[in-house]
């Protein structure tokens, strides 16, 4: 009798183990994903981020799944978490992702604030970090300091001079005053690079009129941008978020600021496809950070993937960057496998083919990137960047 | 000139709202720390039949008066009149309230972000400039004024000129006169208390036409709108306008000439300030 | 009357906003004597309680407890000075027990017992009153009229040298309300003075050593009970209330 | 030996095994569960010191939190760390000081409202004096403290926190505040220095939260206004004290540990509601149960022992 039981439990034992051996080949691997779907960003990832984690698994799982060096492949499930655009949340949730869910990997949160804040967890979990959407100057300090941090949008100073430059030229050239109006959003991405350019800027002999900051749950931008055309700049640069880059331009077409100044600029969001359905022709010439080039062919194939999978059109600057940065992840996970120490150690020491190009990380970045572009006719073209990326444009009135 | 302008534009707006808080702090004696979502109901009302339905904005009153009537008198009814029937003194009704209200306020600031999403959401609705004393202004906050200037100017006429309004101010100064005069006070406060929130509906939906909103956005509004009816003292709603123009003036400066980043702070000080040297508002008599 | 001033009221003025509840009035009390104010509802009697109290401030005038100018302190520091009261509409903390109801007034004011001692003497004080088995009991049992006596002994813990007693015979039954005044007049024998505001007139003919008579707000008359009741101003201001 | 001290040992026993946590195997898992609820039974149970008996609602919580951690940041490179907390300490104390000094004399709406926006008006603050003056908008703090060494420091906190509130019960000034949450007037003429007593209270209240706010700092590696300044802490202490129960010191205890514990379930399974059920919790709390999980309790043991002595008698 009692024999007959145990023999029975072990029964189920091996049975139960057969099972999930079996299983473990259809096991899906689990990929986080943290970023803003409420708080003040939550627009912003609703463009750049979350699209791509959809397109990114559609495809993959499309395919097959994840393709792993045994030659198997798995599907990806994403864990989804909102942080609610607030930085402890963010790294609650890379806790939870790491602790409770059990994650193989996690793709790095939106914005630059919620990355800065997730990088040391990130590095003390030992989980690769893939950043997009993180913009700083220091981020030379972090990838000293932690080995699987990865930066692929660019920094600070460099994106700063962007414009800077493009704006000397014009002074140069006799099409641009002097008189500058800089502003920006008070957070870690817009505080920083108003100071780096406002270096910039001064280097190059501009006169700083007005000059603000303002917080990310701004309601109300008339005050700006009133103050900016009693300074009377020539040229208006915001280093601005996605809702007050669309209440700055509304306000200044208004106010006749965006008639007033020779150079218009804004920062997160101008790139958007949105900014150009609300606005329509009006902003034919205005400037924006970053760009694409938007006729090279892979990325017009990675539009139309992601406009058939996600029903939306990407962004026309970090979009394709986000994409490429999962690109990555998968290439090297389909050579080294799902150990964290590998991966960082293979993305460090490869070339990847991505939509952007050939992408080979230096110091743990990537050193070409667009800096600065602009809306021409319908299209956000980029202009510049920081080695001669391919299919630079040239400004236009 | 420019920062004065758009700072009383602003205001009349603030009024809008302040007056509908007035309305059910003075007369119904509840502190509604919910009225703030009111408000954002309001503007997303207008969102969608400016958007949705491609529909002037103001359409959407025709939604939010009534709504917010009828959303207003059921809260009171179920959930504030029994904390009035249950409290056992008026510092335990007070601390329920602001419990119960806060409760409210984050139940409907989840349903929001339920229905709507999280993101900032404006809508573009005569953002084309008028020119008035050599600066150019946004029609819709010209057109926001002149709501403001309509609403409060009917409240105002409403309250002294008829016997309901009468009523009304009466509870205000004393309840327990005012029933005795044959006033029904529980009803009186119900409708009072409906009529605020329609009125802080109606301030949602003609601020969404010039000002970006998000489902939690609601809270900084009750905040304003205490503010002001601290200042205005409590009950008058003269007080509350004269309030809520130096408030819109005052955020417009700090706003204009120290930095877009402290008008809260602004309000704060002027907070602070009443506090200090006026508790009983700007034109409350002091009380014993 | 030569006894030395315990308590000097001068020309006490209170407004609230455009109502003058009490105008320009002057009264003293000596010390181990008993005063009742007197005078119809509403004439502002409490109200002149709460001046000397402090729980409200005057508008105008002064009140003067020795050489203390009691009228631009707040109640606490009156309270130390030596001024307990007990209120009109009973004031006790329901969810505290009666010992330590009293105890309440024998820790912060004129008395700063605390621990044991304060124990002990409170219990004393519960003794006096009446109410030595009831130390430990909720407060929420007691009667009304053994709320009032609490409170009274929550006065008398503070050791006052003044007390102002509001209305606190009113609703006791004859046999209550003989010992209720001979424990007031032990108070005075005791030597402390008592400002008692009063509407049953037995209390009023055999305690009080003098009364003060007010009437909207103004004092019109001064002098022994048997003085005052027979003044005909204020038999007048009296039956113009009857009759309301 | 009376029947306190056996009450005290019994609590430090416990928190002897408690100490042990940091030694279980896979204790990242766990203390990643228990030091946001040791956190919370902290800054809980002494919100509850002050708003227990006053009936203050203090929605301050998270700007004593944020100006603790600032100060953290700020000092973590030039100054020793135990004299930081001490700093912190004093700076909660002081600030809850001047808002208790402008707002405790009046009525607590206006108390309510005023600590509502305090943390928003400081967060603002800070933000444009690191904007104008800074360069940068967060602050790293980099040290070699561990999650274990936090949860130390925070299960320390709550030991003190018990004791102070021990001691203020038994003192004069417990005694005091009582008085006051009983009737404000008898507090007054009884000889009670009625704002002082609230003020000193809410200075316990604000030192502890900003002491907390240092102790967490080294957790976030990366500081900035918009987490220091989180106004959902301030909420999330009160329903938890709330639902804990005012009236007794180990109240919001009972209050926070299930409170934690369903929360980090919601969190992680209804990340998307959890405003909406925060809001329910408040109306739960304030039309179900009015004197919180303490006073079910207890009236569950008065009616146990009424059934006892009935069936004895």
């Amino acid at each position: 009798m009692r024999l007959q039981w145990m023999s029975k439990t072990l029964g189920v034992i091996t049975l139960a183990g057969s099972l999930a051996l079996s299983a473990q080949a259809e096991d899906p691997i689990r990929i986080g994903a943290v970023a803003p779907k409420t708080g003040p960003l939550a627009g912003g990832a609703a463009v750049t981020y979350w699209p791509n984690v959809q397109l990114w698994s559609t495809q993959v799982n499309d395919a097959g799944g994840l393709l792993l060096p045994d030659g198997l492949r798995r599907p990806v499930e994403i864990i989804e978490y909102d942080d609610r655009t607030d930085p402890s949340e963010t790294i609650r949730a890379v806790q939870r992702l790491a602790n409770n869910d059990d994650a193989d990997l996690i793709i790095p949160p939106y914005g630059t604030g919620m990355a800065l804040a997730a990088a040391p967890i990130f590095d003390r979990l030992g989980y690769p970090m893939l950043n997009v959407t993180a913009i700083t100057d220091q981020t030379d300090a972090l990838t000293d300091r932690y080995d699987g941090v990865f930066f692929t949008l660019g920094a600070t100073t460099p994106i700063a001079q962007g414009i800077a430059k493009l704006a000397a030229d014009m002074k140069a050239d006799g099409e641009l005053g002097n008189r500058l109006a800089l502003v920006n959003v008070a957070d870690a991405f817009g505080i920083e690079l108003a100071k780096a350019a406002k270096t910039v800027f001064e280097d190059e002999g501009f006169n700083i009129v007005y000059e603000t900051s303002y917080p990310p749950t701004i309601q109300d931008v008339s005050p700006i941008i009133n103050s900016a055309m009693d300074a009377e700049p020539d040229l208006f640069v915001a280093f601005s978020y996605p809702p007050d880059t669309f209440a700055l331009t509304e306000q200044a077409q208004v106010a006749g600021l965006d008639e007033q100044v020779d150079l218009f600029y804004t920062a997160v969001a101008n790139a958007f496809p949105a900014y150009r359905n609300r606005f329509g022709d009006s902003i034919n010439g205005v400037y924006g950070v970053g760009g694409v080039n938007p006729v090279n062919p892979d990325f017009v194939a990675y539009r139309e993937a992601h406009i058939e999978v996600t029903g939306q059109e990407p962004d026309y600057w970090a979009s394709a960057v986000m994409y490429a940065s999962l690109q990555v992840m998968q290439q090297a996970v389909a050579e080294v496998g799902l150990d964290h120490d590998a991966i960082i150690d293979y993305v460090k020491n490869n070339t990847f083919d991505t939509v952007m190009g050939d992408w080979d990380f230096v110091d743990q970045q990537i050193e070409n990137y667009w800096t600065v572009g602009q809306w021409q006719g319908g299209q956000f073209y980029g202009l510049g960047s920081t080695q001669g990326m391919d299919g630079e444009a040239e400004p236009i009135d | 000139m420019q920062i004065l302008i758009t700072g009383i534009l602003l205001g009349g707006v603030y009024a809008i709202i302040a007056v509908g808080l007035s309305l059910q702090y003075g007369v119904a004696r509840i502190m509604n720390l919910a009225l703030g979502e009111m408000l954002v109901a309001g503007a997303f009302a207008a969102f969608w039949f400016a958007t949705a339905q491609a529909l002037n904005p103001y359409w959407a009153l025709l939604v939010v008066v009534p709504g917010g009537f009828i959303a207003n008198w059921l809260i009171y009814q179920f959930l504030l009149r029994p904390l009035v029937r249950r409290a056992k003194n008026r510092g335990q009704l007070e601390v329920d309230s602001i419990l119960a209200t806060f409760g409210l306020s984050f139940t409907l600031v989840g349903i929001f972000l339920w229905i709507f999403g999280g993101q900032f959401f404006n809508y573009s609705f005569l953002s084309v400039p008028v020119e008035l004393f050599d600066s150019r202004y946004g029609q819709n906050r010209v057109l926001a004024f002149a709501m403001a200037v309509l609403i409060c100017g009917a409240l105002w006429i409403w309250l002294n000129h008829t016997r309901s309004g009468l009523a009304l101010r009466a509870i205000s100064v004393d309840p327990k006169a005012a029933s005795l005069v044959a006033i029904d006070v529980e009803k009186t406060s119900a409708f009072a208390f409906a009529l605020g929130g329609a009125v802080a509906a109606t301030g949602g939906l003609v601020l969404s036409t010039f000002l970006t909103f998000d489902a939690s956005i609601g809270i900084v509004f009750t905040l304003k709108a205490l503010i002001i009816v601290i200042m205005g003292g409590v009950g008058d709603i003269r007080g509350a306008v004269v309030a809520a123009l130096v408030l819109g003036i005052t955020e417009t400066l700090v706003a204009r000439l120290i930095d877009p980043g402290l008008t809260l702070a602004a309000a704060y000080v002027l907070f602070l300030l009443i506090l200090l040297f006026r508790p009983q508002g700007l034109f409350g008599r002091s009380q014993s | 009357m030569d006894k030395r001033i315990a308590l000097e009221v001068r020309q006490a003025t209170k407004k609230f906003g455009g109502l003058i509840a009490v105008n320009d009035v002057s009264f003293e009390v000596h010390e181990q004597e008993v005063v009742g104010l007197i005078g119809p509802n509403g004439s502002g009697k409490t109200t002149m309680m709460n001046l000397i109290s402090g729980a409200l401030p005057v508008t105008g005038g002064y009140v003067m407890m020795g050489d203390t100018l009691l009228s631009e302190l707040p109640p606490r520091k009156i309270a130390r000075a030596g001024v307990a009261r007990t209120f009109q509409l009973v004031r006790v903390i329901p969810a505290m027990t009666v010992l330590e109801n009293v105890m309440a007034g024998a820790t912060f004011g004129h008395k700063r017992l605390w621990g044991q001692a304060l124990r002990v003497y409170s219990q004393r004080q519960l003794e006096r009153v009446g109410l030595a088995d009831a130390a430990e009991q909720p407060m929420s049992n007691l009667t009304y009229i053994d709320q009032k006596r609490v409170e009274l002994a929550r006065a008398l813990a503070a050791n006052p040298t003044v007390i102002l007693l509001d209305e606190w015979l009113a609703g006791l039954n004859p046999t209550e309300l003989q010992t209720g005044i001979e424990l007031i007049r032990s108070l005075r024998d005791e030597g402390r003075t008592i400002i008692l505001v009063e509407h049953v007139m037995d209390a009023i003919r055999s305690l009080c050593d003098r009364c003060v008579v007010m009437s909207s707000g103004v004092k019109i008359a001064e002098g022994s009970p048997a003085q005052v009741l027979s003044d005909p101003q204020v038999i007048e201001a009296y039956l113009g209330e009857d009759y309301e | 030996m009376n029947q306190s001290t056996l009450r005290w040992l019994l609590v430090l026993a416990v928190y002897g095994v408690l100490a042990w946590v940091p030694a279980l195997p896979d204790a990242g898992g766990w203390l990643s569960l228990i030091v946001p609820m040791t956190m919370y039974i902290a800054l809980a149970t002494s919100w509850a010191l002050f708003s227990g008996p006053t009936h203050y609602i203090s929605l301050a919580t998270a700007a004593f939190y944020g100006v603790g951690t600032y100060i953290l940041a700020m000092g973590i490179e030039a100054v020793p760390y135990p004299l930081l907390l001490l700093i912190a300490a004093l700076a909660g104390a002081v600030l809850a000081a001047l808002v208790g000094w402008a707002t405790l004399r009046l009525s607590g709406v206006y108390f309510v409202i005023f600590t509502l926006g305090l943390a928003e008006l400081i967060r603002q603050v800070v933000t444009w004096l690191q904007n104008n003056f800074g360069g940068s908008r967060g602050k790293y703090v980099f040290t070699d403290i561990t999650e274990a060494h936090i949860y130390w420091q925070l299960l320390a906190l709550t030991l003190i926190v018990f004791f102070v509130g021990w001691l203020i019960q038994r003192s004069r000034l417990g005694f005091a505040i009582r008085i006051i949450g009983g009737d404000e007037t008898v507090a007054k003429h009884s000889g009670i220095h009625v704002a002082g007593a609230k003020i000193a209270l809410f200075m316990v209240s604000g030192a502890v939260a900003a002491v907390v706010g240092a102790i967490l700092a080294p957790r976030f590696v990366y500081i900035e206004p918009a987490m220091a300044f989180n106004p959902q802490l301030s909420f999330m202490v009160a329903i938890m004290a709330l639902l804990g129960g005012l009236h007794r010191l180990w109240g919001p205890l009972m209050g926070a540990i299930p409170f934690a514990l369903v929360w980090e379930f919601i969190a992680a399974n209804f990340p998307e509601q959890t405003t909406l059920l925060m809001g329910l919790a408040f109306l739960a709390v304030v039309f179900y149960i009015p004197n919180g999980i303490a006073g079910v309790m207890e009236s569950w043991h008065r009616k146990l022992r009424a059934n006892q002595e009935v069936d004895h008698g």
